[in-house]
């Protein structure tokens, strides 16, 4: 008998490695390789560069409208780069820079800002998902997988991916869930932006975390600093361990920011301050990376200054490429195509009918839109 | 009189209604300080404050919920779905208890809500965000459908799907968005659910459309009248569910002929129920095959190759030929 | 920078006040008006009664399937006993007890289980939804209710209802989120009767607690003995009065336990055993509510058996009074009332048609169809 | 052969795949130790254990989406929906996901899960679980409808779904679960999606029909035969989606007549495509307006009323004779 109230307020600590200041815990520092570290760096210049350079396009309307990642780096690399290549990722649309270091090409990002339904093709040898436009809706695809996995025998492990505005949906508390009750090997990473298009966290949601929603799956969460690579490097690694080795999913909370707009169509000075953005430009997780590295000696302002040159011929030669394909990409008819394993009479007679019209030049006013 | 676009006169709708009755909310996903990622809300935060204009949480089964308990209260929510393709998070919320609770109740209780929400394609968006699936909402018991296809009418049925006591979808056409301009009459304009109307008069085939389709379908008329000297009666459903049957009917029973346009998937789509009801009601009138021209069966393609699967003027004035000619 | 763990088994104390060998804890004893007493008392008493009667009456083929509620009266009554009449109830389907308690008639509950939508009429005076069948659906109409009460300026508060299991469904999740983001003025009851049809708690959630699960939304929870009345009333009174004075929502998880089976339709032993029933029986609430009210001399052996004669005859007469009712209901062109405020063209065609199938004897074949 | 209901039937189709291939695995609530509410799962949970028939917790949209998952990994997943009217909650993971994989991954990704739901009135149930809203599957591009009617072909049927690369909705009429035997062969037996059944030949009229409908429709065929001498020729569709387009067209090429007989809800639903069809392939033939024979459009009442809302033999002979006569 007697009573005791839960204290609501209730938080987590932030696990932090590398702060803002480039002061570094050192009895936190993770031991990673400098192949790791290089390519998780080089990833990020990818990412960034990447990123800037869609923004041109899509203003010379040379693309259609993207979601920038600039200043969620950090969040995206260092979580995937726990992962295997037999692991899975189920990304939701903002996890640009993390399918690029799975090994999704740019051609292929280009062709899917595009317009372009080729764009989603994921090589044969990559386990990934396409990305999900649905909020959230890509979580419970985890568990499926993670479920399957599990039966399965294999030590594969899943990762998905989501917003801040994601923890809202049903689906994410329907898939953090089942990922608890079956003990389903997955990591469920929010990147906690800060916005979900013009909505703040604090109206999003009025726990003071993320990460403590993981209490209400009996699962373990933790919050780290997004833009603080080793941070978000080190608890993903344990996140992975322990789904690898059977202790089932945590959630990681990512503190990040979202530096650009939430999508080219979308004008954030119509809900946010300037001030809030520069004081998280500060924060940035490339160049606070970059001057670990530097320090560490594992990179030179040398081979630095050659990476970016390796980088931008890379994005360069990947837009050549993509809007060359463009040229033959995009016929009509292919729109059959992938539906079903085999498509029903109904649809080979639409299909044809679309032949026809084509041929007969009515097609003329269909066609490819590109511009 | 102003020339507005459909995304003005929708906005000055939301606004008159608000300001005339103060049971009138609106909520939905960053309707408030950001005006709606289509701007149909736009300045309405400003003049009547986040109390009733809400912008919600991320989950769209929450915000009809949500709607849903504040109508039964006493209420006229407006909720706003982002895009048509994010309202199946939605769905048991509206079949389960909008469209029922009514009739659960007895009549004691009712659920004068709108659900607004963008569809269709052209507009070269992302995936999901150019479905045209109405045909879901109008094989749902309890339900209206209304589907406006200009700044004029959009206004007016809004304001009448707000007054209305029951729950109402109102799908708007993106395209139509800020596709032209119409002259809107500031003061009070409201049309009636459930009815059609006649945009063209003609005597030798009956063309039928909604939304976004109605303007490709007089392109196509005028296409007809020009190179065939056909002339085609256009008509523009307006609301699709309770669907104005009279009207059509009437139409056909004059010209014997008719071709119905729509941007949803073929099968099982709205088409399907209007060719069903004229053949029943004009069985012994109609001289040809009611032709459907409409989006394929497939999921809508990435915006490179959308021209092409919607149905375009050249399409319809085909099937309006193979129709005459049959 | 630094690191800590959230502790995912952070958990809730019990509330209880009067536990099953009826210890009282003095301290925390309510003080509750006689009248109030009397009236909860009744109401279980009327709650349990009927819910026997109801199933003899359903093994005789004289209503359909329903869902007793057997053992879970003092979670149903402690809670809508703090609540006014002018405040607003959204029940799930197992609420039985707690809708007489705010008034709902005991015809209207056997008229439903006849299958007679009549059934749910609810009396004009009262602010109560009917019955929701789809698990969780209605968490969010009470944050509805209680957005517009307070909108309205009002001081009215929204209670609802739901399961164990109703808390896996996405509509609990975004419930909780927007009331605690809205501070709507609701109280959520989580009747934990430890089953979900045949889903133990165990396999629906990995928390040691549904009360914790409050956290995710930084809102107030709290667990307590669902066979308690007086701790659930204290339990329920606190919350109603945090959501009248502008506290906005808590989570209330009273831990009960489903005696019978799920449904009619159901055969509890399928899957679990005869022992865990017993051991719950032990804790009924009735008995135990009793046995207190007799020490506190609020209520005589005397007048206990009077009250049980007087509610035999009230559910006697009630059944009479529905059996009465159903030789004239259920008229067939009836089910075209109420869809919509006006008949729509097409629907009015239907009736007709329906309206000459019945003329014409065709209708023979349709028509109520009892037993 | 052993005489079977439809729910032995489905158990022991679903026993044999399992035993067949281990990557076929069940989710959904109650299908573990109860075997199911209509006992479809019954002692395979015994058989083949937790991790291959999967209880799950009370959430819709998990169970079809950790099923899409699960698909996608290369399993062969069954998900059973308590009863259809609740798999709404899991609407968007069908429409969003489901239905589209296979075409947004290019080819590379398959969603082989079938989605099992008892649909339909007839057996005295709450609210919400007597619904037929088929019309929404069929409507949505990437998914087949698969709805049988009756214990032999209920097994082959699910035989061929499970086996089916793309993501098949698996409708069981609840009436028919228990209401009759059929010789069910031991022997492996699967039927063709997308095809339907010619169940008796004749001259006069076409009747079409599926699910729970099929015997009241046979009923009234003998009715018809009986009283007035005419043969109907009864058209059993098997798969809603895809259509059986041929089948039909050719019986009513013959006959020059047609009643659809369902019982969803008239306005959208299935019987419009159905009709439309006919009427587009078959215009010049047919003698007289197809009679849709199907529920009102209105939430099916509580069960006192439900047998006048279900279409009967009856309601569909009277409609034959109208079509006959007209
Ligand atoms: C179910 C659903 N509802 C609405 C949308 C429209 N939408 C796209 S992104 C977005 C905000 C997402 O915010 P968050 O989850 O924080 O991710 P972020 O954009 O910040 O990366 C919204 C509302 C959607 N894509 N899916
Ligand atoms: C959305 C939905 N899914 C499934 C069902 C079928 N069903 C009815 S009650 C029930 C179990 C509910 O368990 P719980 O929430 O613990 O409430 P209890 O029955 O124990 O009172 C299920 C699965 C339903 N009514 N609604
Ligand atoms: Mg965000
Ligand atoms: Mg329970």
């Amino acid at each position: 008998m007697g009573r005791k109230y839960l204290d609501p307020e209730i938080g987590v600590e932030l696990l932090s490695i590398l702060d803002e200041y480039g002061n570094l815990d050192a009895e936190l520092e993770p031991q990673i390789g400098n192949d790791l570290h290089l390519k998780m760096y080089r990833a990020m210049l990818v990412g960034r560069r990447f990123d800037e350079r869609m923004l041109d396009l899509q203003r010379q309307g040379r693309i259609g409208t993207f979601p920038p990642i600039k200043g969620q780096e950090a969040a995206q690399i260092g979580s995937v780069a726990a992962l295997r290549d037999r692991d899975w990722l189920a990304p939701s649309f903002r996890e640009t820079a993390a399918e690029i270091m799975r090994g999704r090409s740019l051609e292929s990002i280009l062709l899917y800002y595009n317009g372009y339904n080729e764009g989603t093709i994921i090589p044969d040898n990559q386990h990934d998902m396409p990305m999900s436009v649905p909020v959230s809706s890509q979580i419970i695809h985890a568990v499926g997988l993670g479920f399957a996995a599990k039966y399965r025998r294999t030590d594969e492990v899943v990762m998905t991916f989501f917003g801040d505005g994601g923890t809202s949906e049903g689906d994410f508390h329907e898939g953090l869930n089942f990922a608890a009750v079956y003990q389903t090997p997955v990591v469920f990473v929010c990147q906690n932006n800060q916005w979900a298009i013009s909505i703040p966290l604090a109206r999003q949601t009025r726990s003071r975390t993320i990460a403590q929603k993981a209490l209400a799956y009996g699962m373990p969460g933790i919050q780290v600093d997004g833009n603080d690579i080793l941070a978000v490097h080190l608890a993903a690694a344990e996140a992975v361990a322990r789904a690898r080795g059977g202790g089932g999913p945590t959630l990681l909370e990512c503190v990040t920011y979202r530096i650009m707009m939430h999508t080219t169509a979308d004008d954030p000075k119509k809900y946010r301050s300037e001030e809030d953005v520069e004081r998280w430009k500060a924060r940035d997780p490339l160049i606070r990376y970059r001057k670990y590295l530097v320090e560490k000696n594992i990179l030179t302002t040398h081979r630095l200054s050659e990476l970016d040159e390796e980088v931008e011929k890379e994005i360069r030669s990947a837009i050549d490429r993509a809007e060359e394909q463009m040229r033959y990409l995009g016929q009509p008819l292919d729109m059959f195509d992938h539906l079903y394993a085999e498509l029903p009479a109904e649809l080979r007679a639409q299909k044809e009918a679309l032949a026809r019209e084509l041929d007969s030049g009515i097609g003329a006013k269909g066609g490819a839109n590109h511009g | 009189m102003a020339k507005m676009t459909m995304v003005e006169a929708l906005n000055m709708a939301l606004r008159q209604e608000m300001q005339q009755d103060d049971a009138v909310i609106l909520l939905g996903q960053d309707i408030g300080r950001d005006g709606g990622v289509f701007r149909v809300t736009d300045g309405l935060f400003a003049e009547f404050g986040e109390e009733r204009v809400v912008d919600t949480p991320l989950a769209e089964s929450a915000i009809v919920g949500m709607s849903i308990g504040m109508a039964v209260y006493g209420l006229k929510p407006v909720c706003e779905i982002q895009f048509s393709g994010f309202a199946y998070q939605g769905f048991h919320q509206l079949e389960n208890h909008a469209a029922r609770m009514r009739w659960r109740s007895q009549g004691r209780l009712h659920v004068p809500m709108v659900m607004r929400a963008p569809y269709g394609g052209g507009v070269r968006a992302l995936e999901h965000h150019s479905e045209s699936r109405e045909a879901y909402w109008a094989h749902t018991p309890g339900l209206k459908v209304i589907i406006p296809s200009g700044p004029r009418n959009a206004r007016a049925l809004l304001v009448s799907a707000i007054r209305d006591p029951d729950p109402v979808i109102f799908y708007e056409g993106k395209a139509l968005y800020r596709a032209f301009r119409e002259e809107v009459p500031e003061e009070e304009e409201t049309l009636p659910i459930g009815k059609a109307q006649m945009v063209r008069s003609g005597d030798d085939l009956t063309m039928i459309s909604y939304g976004a389709m109605l303007r490709p379908t007089l392109e196509a008329a005028d296409d007809l009248r020009q190179k065939d000297g056909v002339t085609a009666e256009v008509i523009d459903l307006l609301t699709l569910s309770p669907l104005d049957t009279q009207l059509l009917v009437a139409s056909v029973s004059k010209t014997g002929r008719a071709v119905i346009v729509h941007e949803a998937p073929r099968s099982f789509g709205a088409g399907a129920e209007i060719a069903a009801r004229l053949m029943e009601e004009a069985f012994f009138i109609l001289e040809a095959p009611i032709e459907r021209v409409t989006g394929f069966d497939l999921i809508i393609p990435y915006f490179s190759r959308e021209k092409s699967y919607i149905p375009g003027p050249a399409r319809i004035a085909a099937a309006a030929r193979r129709t005459l000619n049959s």
